[in-house]
């Protein structure tokens, strides 16, 4: 197996992210753009191949040396390159042909794509510039998947996301350069500078760096605001493949940076906090949502909440090995919130008896989430469920899990009663890549676990009751929100970005000031005063240096 | 106190009046004089230059004079360009002036000659 | 004979000399244009002839003999020419200040 | 500390150096002297040589790993006067032998010449374009300050009257302001010449390097020399000129300004204090240098995001990235000299191409919609996706994005600064990434978005493909192999590799 | 202390107060006017520095020339007020200024006094090499041998000054000639002055031309003084300037910097250096190259006095 690996493992990376960009430059061509659709389903297949290898055997590399890529694959990052394929596998199936010959639907193609290659490439990326330029790659294209339909609330979800984008590739860039700064061999790949964190002079400024810029990317609160209204405004293939596949670059970021190797006690716990109150926080505001789609946001952000937690403790307590772990948690949410996505997307379009099939698929679905017994998710929770303890963390993922239980009943009830929305979204193709997505979201979790341990122990009555108990809690809450669920507080989609945007808006008031003092500066005796000045600073900084 | 000293002083004047007149004086023609003058300031810093470098049966160091000569030349090619545009300046919009403000929006192609 | 070159430079200097002191004074004092241009006309060619006429005897050659009046001369004609054209300009402009 | 023979001793080759002016002087004169459509097509047929004239020159130091060094007239320094071209010169010499014909065969329709008359604006530009060419050749060659003095001028004289091509009232004004400016500069650039010779007496620069030590004269000098430099470089606060004279002229002739002009005088800062003043400690005029820079990335920036024009815009983002350039003088010395080093070359390269490129697509723009108003952009991409996708990959310079040259000079500059201790700098520049990227969505989100505008005519193809063409080099920077850093170090005291 | 100290302190006070008057004096033409009489006081500075070559530059470029054309815009300007100007600085940013200035000349006063009284020089070096070059002046050497690419260059910068000052004509005047036309009765006096002054000044700047391979003078003089002949006859309209589309006159410009490139790359072949003159004939190369120099200076400074065409062309 492993002998495979270094044969075709290579040539596997590089197809990962060459094939997207091959259909791109086939769609470019006016004359090749209907292959080009047609073929886009293929695009992940090599990463696919690539994930299953990866997770069997051991890790593998590839260098292109004159383009200055260098790639790698190891099991956490297989788990999720191989979900995160899959995902944007099924959903090409219908994503492009379906926006056929409807508006932008070309700058729709292009920015799928791209961010299908930057976000296949964030998981075998090996050094700084590499991940750098993916990492770019799935971050900005994916603005055109989210603005597409030009309405007000998708035009103002786009700008928000794009900021946060934005904001996050600075971050994550100062965040590099110390990393790289901090290397003394001078090397740019990310072992090697990981490795030499502990020692760097840098080291507290890069890992806040890097906690704050991968925390933007999964939505750490308070770093949030833009996922609800980002999901809600995309278009559900589009918001099914960023929730599952987009937001993982951030995890495999946090896993890639942070040293596990050393213990950062205090790091650690700051990032336990941290994911801890977005887990919560995340479900306290999404029972409060009206919208299906909005709902899932919160999920997702209250599901990282986890994932960050986790890899808290393991940052607190050197574990490298919980790497995996973590991976195969995330790997489970890539395909089930995708799912979740195509399942709202379906039942859209139905309404009676049909939307009832649907919508037990999503309860199934969205307490596989919680950790409902022989589904994923049960296997995910028994994954990071060592890393937790049984100590007060423990505790808490366990109360998370009842949270969530919470939130995806009080989901899928909103679901059945959601308006019937126009039937033209529902294609055959889309229906079908629905039910494709929602079987394996349940079951390929089961096939990917033999990378960690046996699922046997699952089935263990003392670790069923660990299951049960707190879903049981969550059903109750759920019955309890439900009877006053018109009682809630209202609470805008994205909650505290209203406040940041409103902040943004203010700072603009620099804009005029600014522009009077350029006026004042372009006056001749100003400009000329300055220049007399500089020249007499650099004079007095010539005798002050002697 | 060397004729040499003295003009150096003078020189140093010279580029000290021009300087101000170059900032503060708000009609462009009179910046041009004050460019001028500040140039042959300069031009006379020069001049000491080629003083203190006299020897070889030389009265002065010939090197500095050539610059200055140079100078001289470049210095009014600057002017009459100057002037030519301030003249233009003034016959297209009646008025001659530096002040940034005021100018009307450019019509909607910034692309010039096209 | 020496000093009586000598004296003969001094005196015609001198008095050149004192011609531009009367002239600049005058150009100074006077109350309007053209009597401050007659002023002036008789510093330049006055005592600038005179100052030639002293420094004559001195010049090692004929050439720079010639030079110098050459110089005279054409003073001469750029000042006449510059009283002329300050004179219309004068009266152009009616105002005699 | 004494002079090797080598600095001032002409080097096989240095023929070639001359030649790299007096080529284009030729132009400007033949063009000007023969007139009529001749200009056009002598500067077309002039410009192929010019540029094999400059991949020469940089295959030659390329080879000898030295500088070239040719004396004119067989006079040595200090008499005489040296050209010099060390890596940063050959590579400022390819740039600009790119970029200027790219710039004339886009303009070869805005400034055809009729064949029976003469007329004016073709005949000024071609000559001038030339004019530019030639003065660019001879501040990156000369090694006499006093030469490049005369080069200075020659580059004034040549850029000013192309802001002012089509007369109108404005653009005059803001070609006198541009030129009244860039002369305050040169008289202070003269002036601290003046003040070298009398203290060492030769202005040649590898002569005076060794004997260059702190003192009055020097100190008055630099600071004098480098504050009329960046008077040319319009470093904020001293950018008054630049956006009025940049937005308005032909956006060819724009792309040569804002491509290539400005780093003329920035290239003589980086001579004086890397080259004239190594000896002297350079810590505290280097900050001053990167805090103005800073200040104008910053500053540019925002009012970049503030402009209605389209022109106007891409004009502020020069005022914004010519302040990256400076932040490469307080990392001149320690181990991360070479990262800044190159970030700086790197930047003054990559934004040459991408902003050429930014400034031709305008002009399309401008050309195909009738103005260049940002708010009249609502789907221009659509119309014309050629021309806005040069504009965007341009702008992915700008930003910092791989891959880019942008984006290694960024990484180099921050590393530098990050390396160094100073924080500061490498915040800034991200910060001022974070904005651009703002000025470009402003520009890219409406444009591709909403019912395509109906056109007055369609951009040419060929056109549209010189500004991706030079946006596409802009991009291809990103792959500079470490061959090319180490090329770039040749000519400077410590050698090193970059992006290792 | 002597006399000639006293003149020295005279003459640098003076040249000084007209200074501070051109920069302070109320109107531009006063200004301007006193800019003409500063630039003839300075070429006496120039003289008592030992510097004649310069002396004589600066009293015809500098002042003379350099006078005509700011007189000359000075008058065109008269009518035209301060209207949209900058708004005048307030006081106390006036003061500051001042202090600012005071502040670099002083500095600049100190380090020029620093400099050592027997400073560097390449007087040696260019006496030594003076031979080769068969003249005797050595700063025409300078210009024309030792630095000549720096001379040839600036050559250039002239021409790319008409280019420059011409692009600023109307496009309808393109080609058509600049300033006012001949007049059917010119200013009498003035074209008394001219017939007589013309003759003369043409045989002086030749002469001054001529001798500047040995004594002071040379091209750049010689050419200004024929220069200002030409002006004045201008001035007087006796002779109207050219059509700017005339071949003579393109030819004339651009004669000194063409003849002077293709005898520097001639070097290349024949000398084995860009600019080197083979050795034996370097006088006569030199004087051809500087005959042409003084026919384009001659040409360039009245055209740029003279500034873009205000006039159609004739066919």
């Amino acid at each position: 197996m492993s002998a495979l690996a270094q044969q075709l493992g290579p040539g596997l990376l590089i197809a990962t992210l060459a094939a997207p960009l091959i259909v791109l430059a086939l769609f470019l061509a006016p004359a090749s753009r209907g292959l080009a659709r047609a073929i886009t389903p293929l695009a992940p297949a090599p990463a696919l191949a690539g994930g299953a290898l990866a997770i069997g055997g051991a890790p593998f590399g590839a260098e292109l040396p004159a383009l200055r890529v260098s790639l790698w694959l190891d099991r956490p990052g297989g788990l999720l390159l191989l979900a995160a394929a899959l995902v944007w596998l099924i959903v090409s199936v219908f994503a492009l042909k379906e926006g056929q010959g409807r508006p932008n639907a070309d700058r729709f193609a292009i920015a799928w794509l791209l961010t299908m290659a930057g976000s296949l490439g964030v998981f075998i990326a090996a050094d700084l510039l590499t991940f750098y330029l993916v990492y770019a790659l799935v971050s900005i294209p994916a603005y055109y998947l989210v603005a597409h339909d030009e309405e007000a609330a998708s035009r103002r979800a786009g700008a928000v996301y794009l900021a946060f984008a934005l904001l996050g590739e600075a971050v994550l860039l100062l965040a590099f350069v110390m990393l790289a700064a901090g290397e003394p061999s001078g090397s740019v790949h990310i072992r090697d500078v990981v490795a030499a964190l502990p020692a760097s002079p840098w080291r507290d400024g890069a890992l806040a760096l890097i906690i704050i810029g991968f925390g933007m990317k999964i939505a750490l609160v308070p770093l949030h605001g833009w996922m609800p209204l980002t999901y809600r405004a995309a278009p559900i293939p589009a918001a099914a493949v960023l929730s599952g596949a987009g937001v993982k670059a951030g995890v495999i970021g946090l896993i890639r940076f942070l040293p596990l190797s050393a213990a950062f006690p205090g790091w650690g716990e700051a990032l336990v906090w941290a994911g801890f109150i977005s887990a919560f926080y995340g479900v306290a505001i999404g029972v409060t949502q009206r919208d299906p789609k909005t709902m899932l946001a919160y999920s997702s952000v209250s599901q990282m909440g986890v994932i960050a937690a986790a890899l808290g403790i393991a940052l607190a307590s050197a574990d490298q090995g919980a790497a995996t772990n973590v991976a195969f948690y995330a790997a489970n949410h890539v395909l089930v919130k995708a799912a979740l996505f195509l399942t709202v997307g379906a039942v859209a379009t139905l309404d009676g008896r049909a939307r009832l099939l649907p919508l037990i698929l999503a309860g199934l679905l969205g307490l596989s989430l919680a950790g409902l017994p022989l589904t994923g998710g049960a296997l995910a929770k028994l994954a990071v469920k060592d890393l937790f303890g049984a100590g007060a963390a423990g505790i808490a993922a366990q109360l998370s899990a009842a949270a969530t239980t919470a939130l995806m009943l009080v989901f899928v009830m909103r679901l059945a009663r959601s308006p019937a929305a126009a039937r033209a979204g529902a294609s055959r193709g889309r229906l079908w890549s629905w039910a494709a997505l929602a079987v394996a979201a349940l079951l390929i979790p089961g096939l990917m676990f033999h990378a960690i341990g046996s699922a046997a122990e699952v089935l263990e009555p003392a670790k069923l009751w660990d299951a049960i108990w707190p879903m049981l809690i969550g059903a109750m809450s759920a019955a309890g929100l439900w009877v006053v669920r018109d009682r809630l507080p209202r609470i805008p989609a994205g909650d505290i970005v209203v406040a940041e945007e409103a902040a943004f808006r203010a700072s603009l008031s620099l804009g005029p000031t600014t522009e009077r003092a350029d006026r004042e500066l372009r006056q001749w005796p100003a400009a000329g005063l300055a220049l007399l000045m500089v020249a007499l600073a650099l004079v007095a900084a010539g005798y002050a240096s002697r | 106190m060397t004729s040499a000293t003295l003009a150096g002083l003078v020189g140093a004047a010279l580029v000290g009046l021009g300087l101000y007149g170059l900032i503060a004086n708000p009609q462009p023609l009179r910046k041009i004089l004050a460019f001028n003058l500040m140039g042959s300031g300069v031009f006379l810093v020069f001049g000491i230059v080629a003083r203190k470098g006299a020897g070889a049966g030389l009265q002065a160091d010939p090197v500095p004079q050539a610059m200055v000569i140079t100078g001289i030349v470049v210095a009014f090619a600057a002017s009459a360009l100057a002037v030519a545009l301030v003249l233009r300046l003034f016959e297209a919009a009646g008025r001659a002036t530096l002040n940034p403000d005021g100018w009307t929006e450019p019509p909607g192609d910034g692309a010039g000659a096209e | 004979m020496s000093l009586l070159v000598d004296l003969f430079s001094i005196v015609a200097i001198g008095a050149g000399v004192f011609f531009f002191l009367a002239g600049t004074v005058g150009l100074l004092r006077f109350p309007d244009a053209l009597s401050r241009l007659h002023a002036l006309t008789k510093a330049d060619n006055l005592g600038l002839g005179l100052v030639v006429l002293g420094l004559l005897p001195r010049s090692e050659s004929l050439l720079a003999a010639l030079k110098l009046v050459a110089i005279w001369a054409l003073v001469q004609l750029a000042g006449a020419t510059a009283a002329q054209l300050v004179g219309r300009a004068v009266r152009r402009k009616g105002t005699a200040a | 500390m004494t002079v090797d023979s080598s600095a001032i001793a002409a080097t096989a080759g240095g023929s070639l150096l001359p030649l790299a002016i007096l080529v284009p002087a030729l132009g400007v004169l033949l063009s000007f002297l023969i007139g009529g459509r001749r200009a056009e097509w002598i500067a077309l047929g002039l410009m192929p040589l010019e540029f094999a004239v400059a991949v020469a020159i940089a295959c030659l130091v390329w080879r000898s790993g030295q500088p070239l060094v040719y004396t004119l007239a067989g006079y040595a320094p200090p008499l005489g006067i040296a050209l010099r071209a060390d890596g940063f010169s050959a590579v400022m010499l390819l740039t600009a032998g790119l970029i200027a014909p790219a710039a004339a065969l886009y303009a070869r329709t805005n400034f055809a010449t009729p064949p029976e008359t003469e007329k004016r604006a073709p005949l000024v530009f071609w000559t001038l374009l030339q004019g530019i060419h030639a003065a660019l050749s001879l501040v990156f060659l000369g090694g006499d300050l006093f030469n490049l003095y005369v080069g200075l001028e020659l580059l004034t004289f040549a850029a000013v009257p192309l802001g002012s091509l089509d007369g109108r009232p404005e653009t005059v004004a803001a070609a006198l302001r541009y030129l009244l400016f860039a002369l305050f500069g040169s008289v202070f650039y003269l002036l601290g010449v003046a003040l070298l010779y009398g203290a060492y007496g030769t202005l040649d620069i590898a002569l005076l390097a060794p004997l260059v030590r702190p003192e009055p004269a020097v100190w008055l000098a630099a600071g004098l020399i480098t504050a009329g430099l960046l008077a040319k470089t319009a470093l904020f606060p001293l950018h008054l000129w630049l956006p009025p004279a940049h937005a308005n002229a032909p956006a060819a002739a724009s792309a040569v300004l804002s491509g290539l002009v400005v780093k003329g005088s920035f290239f003589l800062v980086v001579r004086l204090w890397f080259d004239v003043l190594a000896a002297l400690p350079g810590v505290i005029p280097g900050t001053i240098l990167a805090g103005l820079g800073s200040a104008a990335i910053l500053f540019g920036s925002v009012l970049a995001l503030r402009q209605a024009r389209l022109k106007l815009l891409i004009a502020y983002s020069t005022v914004a990235q010519i302040g990256y350039l400076f932040m490469m003088f307080p990392l001149a010395s320690g181990p991360w000299a070479a990262d800044a080093f190159s970030g700086g070359v790197m930047q003054a390269i990559s934004h040459a191409f991408a902003k050429a490129a930014m400034f031709l697509s305008a002009g399309l723009v401008a050309e195909s919609l009738g103005h260049d108003r940002i708010a009249g952009l609502d789907g221009a991409a659509r119309a014309m996706p050629v021309t806005f996708l040069a504009l965007g990959l341009g702008g992915l310079s700008l930003m910092g994005l791989p891959p880019s040259g942008g984006f290694v000079a960024k990484w180099l500059l921050m590393k530098a600064s990050i390396a160094s201790g100073q924080w500061l700098w490498a915040i800034v520049m991200a910060a001022g990434g974070l904005l651009a990227g703002g000025y470009l969505y402003r520009v890219l989100a409406p444009a591709l978005s909403g019912e395509s505008p109906a056109l007055k005519k369609a951009p040419a193809r060929s056109r549209e493909s010189i500004a991706l063409a030079l946006a596409l080099v802009a991009l291809l920077l990103a792959f500079a192999p470490p061959s090319f850093f180490a090329f770039l170090q040749i000519g400077r005291p410590a050698a090193g590799l970059a992006l290792q | 202390m002597s006399v000639l100290q006293a003149l020295d302190i005279g003459l640098a006070s003076l040249v000084f107060a007209v200074a501070t008057w051109t920069i302070f004096a109320p109107g531009a033409f006063a200004a301007t006017v006193g800019y003409v009489v500063y630039g003839l006081l300075l070429a006496l500075v120039w003289i008592r520095l030992f510097a004649v070559d310069v002396a004589l530059t600066e009293a015809a470029i500098g002042s003379g020339v350099t006078g005509v054309l700011l007189i000359g815009a000075a008058a065109r300007l008269r009518t035209a007020g301060t209207a949209g100007d900058e708004k005048p600085l307030s006081g106390l940013s006036r003061l500051f200024v001042a202090v600012l200035c005071v502040l670099v000349a002083l500095a600049l006063a100190g380090v020029v006094l620093l400099l050592p009284d027997q400073g560097p020089s390449l007087a040696q070096q260019s006496m030594q090499a003076l031979p080769e070059t068969g003249l005797g002046n050595p700063v025409t050497a300078v210009l024309i041998a030792y630095r000549a690419f720096d001379t040839m260059l600036e050559k250039v910068v002239l021409v790319l000054a008409v280019v420059g000052v011409w692009s600023l004509a109307a496009d309808k005047y393109w080609g058509g000639a600049p300033g006012e036309a001949r007049a059917a009765s010119p200013e009498p006096t003035l074209a008394f002055l001219a017939q007589i002054l013309a003759p003369l000044g043409i045989l002086v700047g030749i002469h001054v031309f001529w001798v500047g391979a040995d004594e002071p003078g040379g091209a750049f003089q010689g050419g200004a003084i024929l220069a200002a002949m030409w002006i004045i006859v201008m001035m007087a309209r006796l002779t109207e300037a050219p059509q700017t589309n005339a071949f003579w006159l393109r030819v004339a410009l651009v004669a000194g910097s063409l003849v002077f490139l293709a005898a520097g790359v001639a070097g290349a072949i024949f000398a084995g250096s860009f600019f080197a003159y083979p050795p034996g004939f370097a006088k006569p190369v030199i004087l051809f190259i500087e005959a042409f120099m003084v026919l384009s200076i001659a040409v360039t400074l009245p055209m740029l006095v003279a500034g873009p065409p205000r006039r159609e062309p004739r066919q």
